[in-house]
């Protein structure tokens, strides 16, 4: 048809950009409607906190183990008040990168047990892997069998343990720390725990702070003063965690999630 | 341009201030500064008579991606033409040696940014052929439901470029706008608009949820007048028409000895589609046709590639019908040792045979994992396809054959 | 798994084959040495109940020990991949004939494998680095390439990578190969 | 001296400012006067004696004020309209509806560096600009705007119009060969080949229109087609209409001929080197080309500042406000109060919600626009220039628009194309429009 008549083509194209002149606009003006994020988004990291305003975070690594690319550095303390763990691109890098590269050219390969933790003599450790074949199924009698050794897990040789059997060593660390019979460190010796213990709200601020959440009452003054910003840490996020329940729940930092524009808010039309 | 005396500039040195530099400034000349390395190289770099070299990229606006082209004209009209490669190489091969059977699944995603899942098909397809699983076959229509939407985002985006190398403004925004809803709603699917890391090996990550089916829903019930009306600006407009027609044309023959796949292997007339010539997935079961054109020129890439929207819409409305309950991963363990072996597995990207070829060594790591992609094949063609054009028509080609820089560079 | 190819190529190849023919899922594959593959790959291009037309893929793997150049074809007759494996390649100085007498496509291939893997292509008229720099030394996807000796080599020597700047003093490559040395 | 170092120390900015400017602007009127008194009839007749060089004076720069803002406005015109065909918002922060934002292009322009490469032809390359906007500017003064708001009523004033525009040719060629690039190289050159082969059906098809006027001169020909619309030389010369737009679409460089800018191609064309001030003169020297295309089309077919159709209810006003005495005080004391009080009773009555000084303040801005409104009928109906002015602009930026409009719609046409196009078929048609167009005024007469 439009082979036909020279220039209807063109004059279809003029009508056709001339019909969207009128209709409505795409545009999403970004700093004053922030997008939609689906509530499946995985683009944000962040730790939650739980209403008595401490870390959700157990330090379980698993989405240090399921990042791919190996982005998430943390460190901290675990649940149970035990022990200073690391886990990030340093030892992932010196642990997995280097070693296979290495294993690969065949060079000798090193030893990324951790300085600042001391060196060890890691003999015990490569017999019992070798007796067990460097298989992460055996992760248990391997750990038994070093703690044996030692009288409780060091770092470097749990390091080494995934290091040699390709296990992530947030895998070795969930085992070992569900065991109750596995230690983190020597018998008696408690003074990082202690340090640890020092820096943590106290006891009677979660008091206060539940019965705040419980009775909605005021919360009652604990005789220890705790310190004040884990006081004001706590009471915010009180007021945080009701909004928790709104329906963007996913979506944004708790500073979105309470303000009205972020909830009462209609899908866009697209 | 060619200036007998070479323009030079006085300027005192970086170490040391009171040292003064005599440096040339101001000229660049495509030529190396080496010999020629290779007959071809010795070929291309001689100027012929009323000759001259014009670098195009990599800093070029309409090169897709950071390309350098250095095209040998006489007047406006092309000679020859010598692809540049490599701005943007990151040796995702290596990096796939070096992770282990998950991680190497994301590493591959940024490949072909625009259609991110044909990327992790192969791969995923590949490990699993090493370690014998067995996909579900919900997880399976969900692949195919995925990557068929991410193939008319992509095809939306191909038309786009096109009319934006041809110097037309609006189809690239009408087409994102097209692009943008798919990738919303893979991103509901997915949680990631651009780069998904959705295929898993053994599975998905994630079933069907009900923002992505009201989306996909709402979307479907427009879909096809949307993309009739975004196309009607371009297919019958004159100056396109007879700017398309009889550019880059290539003959079937030329096309398999190129090794071209995908809709510029189709354009000439080879009904050669992976989804059919070497069924994978679910496609077997699937019911759509292979558009083919016998015509080679860019205007039959451009319509064949409109056909093949056309039938991606048929094969998600079957795949909404047919879908099968049951899981979507199939069980596995988490750290993956396959036994040692090789595997090739091959899909139909948007651009072509996008194919990975893995070999295992036992370990946790692939001990090879070579990235066959598309858009390298078809951006070497642009060499055989240029000379005696003009200059304008160099983008053009280039559009037609849509190849996208972070799949050619690996 | 085709069978009647197993048994054609079998019967067509039988005397350069350098290994039995391997059949898995959906590939069929044969491994025979770098001279015989113009024959072969001619043989399976052009002959009828073969014709091969269509290169899918070709590839350079280091194995370690030798080189090979993997090719993968189509055929329309038959269901199966073909994977042809030039195997036993001297790691130091690699040589092969060219493909693109067949396949001109294959050029940028070849390309390719020369520069991640310093496999030479005899008859490829375009024998350049693709990727790497025109003055590169080394060939990154060789098993014994090793990124901090190529640093010492590169124009970049002496930048610290942010994982060699993090990790441990004792755990950087180059402490390593100071170690390999010493030892 | 120490008693006025002190007592100035003491002063702030303003007072220092004061007692600075206070004296010499004193000493200055007094002197303006003196001279006045003095010799101001001799200026006056060396004035009046040559009126004309006056006359020339003032237009130019009249013309070379309203360049700057004719091509604001064009740009902000471009980046809506296509936006909004491409289903943006376009510009939407500067300003209302981002109606600034091109004079913020103007100022970032301005404030860029102006950036001269090595190995330029430094001469050559500061000239380039130059000439390109006079060429352009200067193209504005034979366009008549309004009944006597011309520049120049120049007899051979179409001839003028072209030779002027054709100088453009050689600016672009200038920064195409000096800039020192090979993209701007064939910018340049692909500019001169399309400005001077689609130069002679520009001027071919308008030859028709000057045989039924008898006239160049761009205001007697607008004389010409006064009346209905019906005697527009567009219904007279459709076919030279047609031709005169395309060629001078080309001759604007606007898409689909705007190969010599083509950035998917040649980067910037001969704009490439270019940047601050000397890129923003091509870039205000392009737009005010558009306006000046569509200005022309209009004074040549669509009849100028001639409206479609004669004011059917002619009105003669003659206000002498001295009549009404002391009743124009009253009135001017009470008028806007009143009307004020009017006009926001309904709002404040109808919305409970609303407070009185809101409801105030739109009665207020409601009574200037109509004040407003009121007046510009008067002026409308009074003063012909108006009229004149308001259609011709009306007309201009319709043409303005289906320029942007174009732009926004097709795409680039091929070198080859574009020169065949103008060599096979618009030569021709326009050597057969002047023909039938001559024939027909030697057989009918004019």
């Amino acid at each position: 048809m439009s082979q036909l008549v020279p220039g209807l083509g063109l004059a279809r194209g003029m009508l056709l950009t001339l019909r969207r002149f009128f209709e409505p606009k795409a545009t999403i003006r970004y700093p004053e409607e922030p997008p939609e994020g689906s509530p499946k988004f995985r683009g944000r990291l962040q730790l939650l906190y739980d209403e008595y305003g401490t870390l959700k975070c157990e330090t379980c690594f698993q989405c240090a183990q399921a990042c791919p690319i190996e982005c998430i550095d943390m460190g901290g303390i675990d649940t149970k008040n035990r022990y200073h763990i690391h886990w990030g691109p340093p030892e992932t890098y010196g642990e997995r990168r280097d070693e296979s590269a290495l294993r690969r050219s065949g060079r000798p390969v090193p030893d990324p047990a951790y300085e600042h933790f001391g060196p060890i003599d890691l003999a015990p450790v490569e017999a019992a892997l070798a007796e067990y074949d460097y298989d992460p199924k055996n992760l248990l009698p391997i750990l038994e069998a070093t703690q044996q050794a030692y009288g409780y897990l060091p770092v470097a040789a749990i390091k080494h343990i995934s290091n040699m059997s390709g296990a992530w060593y947030a895998m070795i660390y969930g085992t070992a720390s569900y065991y109750g019979h596995l230690r983190f460190e020597k018998k008696g010796d408690r003074e990082q725990a202690a340090a640890v213990a020092a820096s943590r709200p106290p006891e009677s601020s979660y008091r206060s702070a539940l019965q705040a959440a419980l009775m909605g009452g005021a919360p009652v003054e604990d005789t220890t003063q705790p310190p004040a910003a884990n006081k004001a840490r706590g009471s915010s996020k009180v007021r945080g965690s009701s909004k928790v329940r709104g329906s963007s729940k996913v979506r944004g930092s708790s500073k979105v999630r309470g303000s009205s524009k972020g909830r009462g808010r209609p899908p866009r039309a697209n | 341009m060619a200036t007998s005396a070479p323009i030079s500039r006085r300027r005192a040195s970086a170490d040391d201030p009171r040292v003064i530099l005599e440096e040339q400034v101001g000229v660049f000349e495509p030529v190396p500064p080496f010999p020629p390395r290779t007959e071809r190289e010795a070929e291309f770099y001689t100027l012929g008579d009323g000759e001259m070299f014009l670098n195009m990229g990599p800093q070029h606006p309409s090169t897709h991606g950071v390309l350098r082209v250095v095209v040998k004209i006489n007047g406006e009209v092309v000679t020859d033409l010598d692809p540049v490669l490599g701005y943007l190489h990151r040796g995702v091969e290596k990096l796939c040696e070096n992770s282990d059977y998950h991680q190497a699944i994301c590493y591959l995603d940024p490949l072909e940014y625009v259609s991110a899942l044909f990327c992790e098909w192969p791969a995923v397809m590949a490990f699993e052929k090493l370690m014998d699983v067995t996909v579900p076959r919900r997880a399976e229509y969900i692949r195919v439901l995925s990557g068929e939407l991410l193939r008319i985002a992509s095809h939306a985006l191909f038309m786009g470029w096109m009319a934006l190398d041809l110097g037309g403004l609006t189809p690239i925004l009408w087409s994102f706008i097209e692009r943008d809803e798919i990738v919303e709603m893979l991103g509901a699917l997915t949680g990631a608009r651009m780069l998904f890391n959705y295929y898993r090996i053994g599975g998905v990550n994630g079933d069907l949820n009900h923002e992505f089916m009201s989306r996909l829903g709402d979307w479907m019930t427009r879909a096809t007048e949307q993309h009739d009306a975004n196309v009607g600006l371009l297919n019958e407009n004159e100056i396109f028409v007879r700017r398309m027609r009889d550019l880059g044309r290539v003959d079937r023959e030329t096309a398999l000895r190129m090794c071209m796949t995908g809709p510029n292997l189709r354009a000439t007339g080879v009904p050669f589609d992976v989804r059919r010539s070497h069924p994978y997935s679910v496609y077997p079961e699937l019911d759509f046709d292979i558009p083919t054109r016998d015509e080679g020129d860019c205007l039959a890439r451009y319509l064949l590639r409109l056909d093949e929207v056309k039938q991606s819409l048929r094969i998600i409305d079957q795949c909404l019908n047919q879908m099968p309950d049951g899981p979507v991963m199939a069980k596995l363990p988490r750290l993956l040792r396959p036994r040692p072996g090789r595997a090739y597995a091959a899909v139909e990207s948007p651009r072509g045979q996008y194919a990975n070829y893995a070999i295992s060594d036992g370990t946790d790591q692939p001990f090879r994992l070579r990235i066959h992609d598309p858009s390298f094949i078809h951006l070497q063609s642009v060499g055989l396809l240029m000379p005696g054009h003009l200059i304008a028509d160099t983008m053009a080609v280039m559009a037609s054959l849509d190849p996208i820089m972070g799949g050619v560079d690996k | 798994m085709d069978r009647a190819l197993r048994r054609r190529l079998e019967a067509r190849f039988g005397d350069v084959l350098s290994g039995p023919v391997r059949q898995r899922h959906d590939e069929t594959e044969i491994r025979i040495g770098p001279a015989d593959l113009t024959v072969v790959m001619r043989a399976l291009h052009d002959e009828p109940d073969l014709r091969f037309r269509f290169l899918a893929d070709l590839a350079g793997v280091d194995s370690g020990s030798a080189m090979q150049v993997v090719y993968h074809l189509w055929s329309e007759t038959t269901p199966d991949w073909l994977r042809v494996i030039a195997d036993n390649l001297p790691r130091d100085d690699a040589r092969i004939p060219s493909v693109t007498f067949l396949w001109k496509g294959a050029e940028w291939m070849e390309r390719e494998a020369y520069d991640m893997f310093g496999i030479t292509f005899e008859g490829n008229r375009d024998l350049r680095r693709i990727y790497m720099p025109p003055d590169y030394t080394s060939f990154p996807l060789r098993k014994d390439f090793f990124l901090a000796d190529d640093a010492a080599r590169s124009p970049g020597a002496g930048v610290r990578h942010m994982e060699r700047t993090h990790s441990p003093r004792n755990a950087t490559p180059a402490a390593v190969v100071r170690q390999a040395k010493g030892a | 001296m120490t008693v006025v170092g002190r007592a100035w120390n003491r002063l702030s900015l303003p007072g220092k400012l004061f007692f600075t400017l206070a004296p010499l602007l004193l000493v200055t009127t007094i002197a303006v006067i003196a001279i006045l008194v003095i010799f101001g009839q001799l200026i006056v007749d060396f004035l009046a004696a040559n009126l004309p060089i006056v006359r020339f004076v003032v237009a130019v720069t009249a013309v070379l004020l309203m360049s700057v803002p004719t091509a604001f406005l064009i740009i902000y015109m471009e980046m809506k309209v296509i936006a909004l065909m491409n289903l943006r918002l376009g510009p939407d922060r500067v300003g209302p509806y981002g109606s600034l934002l091109s004079v913020v292009h103007g100022l970032k322009v301005l404030m860029k560096e102006d950036f001269t490469p090595t190995g330029v032809d430094s001469i050559v390359f500061t000239l380039a600009p130059v000439v390109v906007y006079l060429a352009s500017v200067m193209s504005l003064l034979v366009i008549p705007f309004a009944p006597g708001l011309f520049g120049q009523d120049l007899n051979v004033g179409l001839l003028y119009f072209f030779a002027v525009g054709g100088l453009s040719v050689v600016g672009l060629l200038m920064a195409g060969w000096s800039s020192f690039n090979k993209y701007s190289l064939l910018g340049g050159l692909r500019s001169a080949a399309q400005i001077i082969s689609y130069e002679i059906p520009l001027t071919l098809s308008v030859v028709g229109v000057l045989i039924l006027a008898g006239t160049m001169s761009l205001n007697q020909i607008v004389l010409d087609q006064r009346g209905s619309f019906l005697d527009w030389f567009a219904f007279k010369q459709p076919l030279g209409l047609l031709i005169f737009f395309i060629a001078a679409t080309a001759e604007a460089n606007r898409t689909p001929f705007d190969l010599t800018e083509a950035d998917s191609e040649i980067v910037a064309g001969f704009a490439t080197e270019y940047s601050g001030m000397r890129f923003g003169f091509f870039f205000f020297a392009e737009y005010v080309n558009v306006f000046i295309m569509s200005a022309l089309i209009v004074s040549l077919f669509f009849g100028g500042w001639t409206a479609p159709f004669d004011w059917p209810w002619p009105v003669h006003i003659e206000l002498n406000p001295g009549g009404l005495g002391i009743g124009l005080l009253i009135l001017l004391a009470v008028a806007p109060v009143v009307g004020t009080l009017v006009l926001a009773a309904p709002f404040w009555v109808a919305r409970s919600s609303m407070p009185a000084w809101q409801a105030l303040i739109i009665g207020f801005v409601l009574l200037n626009l109509l004040i407003g409104l009121g007046l510009f009928a008067l002026a409308f109906l009074g003063w012909e220039w108006v009229v004149g002015l308001f259609w011709f602009l009306g007309k201009t930026y319709g043409f303005v628009f289906t320029f942007v409009w174009m732009r926004g719609t097709l795409p680039r046409v091929r070198i080859d194309q574009l020169m065949g196009f103008a060599w096979k078929w618009l030569l021709p048609a326009s050597l057969l429009n002047l023909f039938v167009t001559a024939g027909a005024v030697v057989v009918l007469g004019r």
